[in-house]
């Protein structure tokens, strides 16, 4: 019962998590990729 | 969830948790960070696993009382996220380090999204328990503002402004907007303070099995929310460095502007 | 704070790598003399955009600098770091004993330097003397001391009842002149002090520095009215490409007056001393008394600190100028000038409306604004 | 720094004749949008009237305090005299106050009218004018306080006109909702009805805000 409400829910979840995930790990890829190795230190 | 397969990979083995390897990976991971992620993957396939299949339905909301399995996580995870922006924005102004406004800037990102989760999955709760999307409810209404505020804290982050004073100014929004979500839960709670009831903690009695299930999906969000901070924060952490690398390009263009003036011949 | 990012890394620190900034003493400017200025490698940001990429500047009290360089190459971010307004985001830097990189310091230096802007900053929709009452109070001065200063510019008539927005160009500039003078500030920073003004106004500017300079000043100018501005500096700097490309400490190509315009070291004190009139007239008014409903009463005249930390500072107090030396040297612009011309003034306006006539003057020189105005226009057609 | 509101006030005359109109418009649009009954019965117990109107003129005062507000940050940026005030010295809780004092007397002023047309139109009774007074000042110095402080985030922006209102509207959600009620109890309510409490509430509001606002100006004001 109700299980189309569940499934709203757990998939927004799934999708906006995703998309974020995915965004931060590729801007990640991205940015590194336009440093010299020697700065992509994220602590010193 | 089978969104966080896109993990983080490959970093080097040998590399020590969070410090600079030999070898700098071209991307925001490293081994702690997917340690970290591997237990968030496997946690939250657990949480689905109880969520949906194992913990019973409940005697009133049916099935729909599974949503809760993700919606009071999310709300700790939002709480959490928006008290490191403030914590994270004191101590910006109060060190003068980048370092803490960049986590807070992370941190009120994650908020907004755990935000989010927590009004769709409320009100998508809401339709089968309560017949409606939506209700002037207590909660329901402060946690609408709380996500329009810190919006407005993050348009402030996206400012085109001198990136000192845009993070001053985000750092103080920072810190009264913690403070204004106490102000504006209690004005709410107290405006509907009458018929209070129908939200979570009302219809308890849950068994030890949902109680279990709602614990899961608590560490579960709190260690995907912590994986999503460190590395959002490394991409702004990168960002910044990029920016100085092209400061330093810009530098030297503004420097060789000299030549093109001709002013300095004239006047020998 | 501005200086470090959270791992104690000066913030730019990579990007002037090649900078070298040095640790020590940085420069002892000129003998004798305080040094007011210090610029190592100093880089200011506008945005990302490296306005200042590197500025060596030395300036010493009593130093008129004139900075030439064309459109856009650094020079109004120069006089807006030397105000404490523009960021210091690598290097170092300090003025009037003021760290910049400290914001706390960089806040005790704006009350004490004056910057004429592009901007007016003047509100609109207030009158000429509305708004030099706000800035008074604003700068925490006595009220009394606006009139004399309306006075001096000429802004005593009529205008002193308009709105800004009602005003010409170069009549507004005068306004903000006026409140320049009224904080009377120990550093000048002209950004373009000739523009939009007439002959007249620009002989005012001219005088104004002088004096200033006279009474323990230090001044700071851009231009392009590049004849007329090196005639009264002591000094040249060109700035390009964002950085300080060459400096001539001889007034670079400056008349004799110029270089001769380098007056003795005056030993730090309170600058009290009235500016000239608009017109420029002889100052003919003495000083005065210090500390007497002095501006500067209540702002601790913190001279003795300046380039102390940097090791600028003089070693000996250089005796103090006599007041007819002061005089003297005020006066020497007048005689620089044609003489007035007596003609009685009927105020004709120009495009800026400038020439009407102003206060009553002192007898001792005879003619007002109005008929100075006239003389001085036609003075060259009479020689010629 | 009173001193400052009264300049301020000086210029903002020009600017009153803008808002207050603009504020009495929206408030005959609103008794045009929701029903043409409203404007024409007078003092019969309408429950819709008594549910709107305070929320109404309430709303119709935010309205016009953002645009109040972006005005007197307007005035500052237009001819780069934030920098003139940061180069004066001045006390930034003092600039803080004194923004805030001149926003609230122009505001107490546009009130002033609005309920004078909010009684026209929609012709509602005052029960308690002590409290109704109360409520308008505690409200309006709420608005002010924390509207001055989130204006001055972005002072100087040219995204200002969309900016503020979205920080500042959910802010002041407290508020609107307080004085919404309080006026509600003002108006129709008997003495029983805790209508203080929410004054209560606002004075709390204003009083955080004052303090938040003077200690968080310096770093807003302060450039680079």
């Amino acid at each position: 019962m109700y299980w189309q409400y569940v499934a709203g829910g757990y998939g927004f979840v799934a999708v906006g998590l995703a998309l974020y995930t995915s965004w931060v790990l590729r801007q990640g890829r991205r940015l590194s990729r336009k440093l010299p190795p020697e700065r992509r230190r994220f602590l010193d | 969830m089978s969104t966080t397969a896109a993990e983080p990979t490959g970093a080097e083995p040998g590399d020590k948790p969070l410090v600079a390897s030999a070898v700098n990976p071209p991307h925001t991971g490293s081994v702690a960070t997917r340690r970290l992620g591997v237990a968030a993957i496997v946690l939250l396939a657990l949480t689905l696993l109880f969520g949906l299949v194992l913990s019973p339905p409940e005697v009133s909301q049916r099935d729909a009382v599974r949503l809760m399995y993700l919606h009071l996580p999310s709300i700790a995870v939002t709480y959490l996220a928006f008290l490191t922006t403030a914590v994270g924005s004191a101590l910006y102004l109060r060190k003068g380090s980048v370092y803490w406004d960049l986590v807070a800037g992370a941190a009120a990102e994650i908020g907004v999204l755990f935000c989010s989760f927590v009004l769709v999955t409320g009100s998508l709760w809401g339709k089968p328990t309560w017949g409606v999307y939506w209700q002037w409810d207590a909660r329901l209404t402060s946690t609408t503002v709380l996500f329009v505020m810190y919006l407005g804290y993050l348009a402030v982050r996206r400012l085109e402004l001198p990136p000192e004073v845009r993070s001053r100014r985000a750092a103080v929004l920072g810190i009264v907007s913690f403070g204004n979500v106490i102000i504006v839960h209690y004005s709410v709670k107290w405006w509907r303070g009458l018929h209070q009831g129908q939200t979570f903690g009302a219809d308890t009695k849950m068994d030890g099995l949902m109680l279990f299930t709602v614990f899961l999906g608590l560490m579960s969000f709190l260690v995907l929310a912590a994986w999503l901070l460190i590395h959002r924060f490394r991409v702004s952490w990168l960002a910044r460095e990029v920016e100085q690398v092209g400061l330093a390009q810009a530098l030297a263009e503004r420097r060789a502007e000299t030549d093109a003036t001709g002013l300095v011949g004239r006047s020998r | 704070m501005e200086g470090q990012d959270g791992y104690g890394r000066p913030i730019v620190g990579p990007v002037s790598d090649g900078d070298k900034t040095p640790a020590g003493p940085l420069d002892v400017g000129q003998p004798g003399r305080t040094v007011v200025i210090q610029l190592r490698q100093a880089i200011s940001l506008i945005e990302r955009f490296p306005a200042l990429a590197g500025v060596d500047l030395t300036v010493s009290e009593g130093e008129i600098v004139l900075l030439r360089g064309p459109n856009g190459a650094g020079k109004s971010t120069l006089l807006r770091l030397c105000a404490g307004l523009a960021p210091l985001n690598g290097g170092r830097g300090e003025v009037l004993g003021h760290d910049l990189s400290s914001r706390r310091e960089r806040r005790e230096l704006r009350r004490q330097t004056g910057l004429l802007a592009h901007a007016t900053f003047l509100y609109d929709e207030l009158t000429v003397e509305e708004n030099l009452m706000f800035w008074a109070r604003a700068n925490r001065l006595d009220e009394a001391s606006v009139e004399p200063v309306l006075d001096r510019l000429a802004l005593a008539n009529r205008l002193r009842h308009v709105r800004v927005a009602n005003l010409s160009a170069g009549q507004r500039r005068r306004a903000s002149l006026a409140v320049l003078v009224c904080r009377r500030p120990r550093l000048w920073l002209l950004d373009e002090p000739h523009a939009g003004l007439d002959v007249n106004g620009r002989d005012f500017v001219d005088g104004l520095i002088k004096h200033a300079v006279a009474f323990g000043g230090t001044v700071l100018l851009a231009s392009h009215d590049f004849d007329r501005a090196a005639e009264i500096a002591t000094r040249t700097v060109i700035v390009a490409g964002g950085q300080v490309q060459e400096t001539d400490p001889a007034g670079l190509g400056g008349s004799p007056e110029g270089r001769m315009a380098r007056r003795p070291p005056v030993a730090p004190a309170p600058y009290v001393a009235p500016p000239p009139r608009w017109g420029h007239e002889p100052d003919d008014s003495p000083p005065p008394d210090p500390g007497a409903g002095s501006p500067l009463v209540g702002r601790p005249p913190r001279v003795e600190a300046a380039g102390s930390r940097l090791g600028g500072r003089a070693t000996a107090d250089p005796p103090r100028p006599s007041r007819a030396a002061i005089d003297g040297a005020a006066g020497n612009e007048a005689v620089a000038d044609p003489a007035p011309e007596p003609a009685p003034a009927d105020g004709e306006g120009d495009g800026s409306g400038t020439g009407r006539s102003g206060p009553p003057q002192p007898p001792a020189v005879g003619a007002g604004p109005g008929s100075r105005w006239r003389g001085r226009r036609r003075a060259p057609a009479e020689s010629g | 720094m009173t001193v400052k509101d009264l300049r301020i006030e000086l210029t903002s005359r020009v600017v009153m004749a803008q808002i207050l109109p603009f504020g009495l418009l929206i408030l005959i649009l609103f008794g045009l949008a929701i029903s043409p009954d409203l404007v024409v019965v007078g003092d019969a117990r309408r429950p819709v009237i008594e549910e709107i109107a305070p929320g109404l003129f309430w709303l119709t005062v935010l309205l016009s305090a953002l645009m109040a507000l972006g005005r007197a940050f307007a005035l500052e940026a237009d001819d780069g005299n934030l920098d003139a005030l940061r180069m004066a010295g001045l006390d930034p809780a003092g600039v803080f106050l004194g923004k805030a004092l001149a926003v609230t007397v122009q505001l107490v002023a546009v009130e002033t009218v609005l309920g004078f047309g909010a009684f026209v139109v929609f012709g509602a009774p005052v029960a308690r004018p002590g409290l109704l007074a109360a409520t308008v000042l505690l409200a309006t110095v709420g608005i002010t306080l924390a509207g001055t402080l989130y204006a001055a985030l972005a002072a100087g922006l040219r995204v200002r006109d969309t900016l503020v209102p979205l920080l500042v509207l959910p802010v002041l959600a407290p508020v609107l909702l307080g004085a919404t009620q309080a006026s509600r109890d003002a108006l129709f309510a008997d003495p029983g009805v805790p209508g203080w409490s929410w004054a209560g509430l606002l004075a709390v509001f204003s009083l955080l805000y004052l303090g938040v606002g003077m200690l968080a100006f310096g770093p807003l004001l302060e450039e680079s």
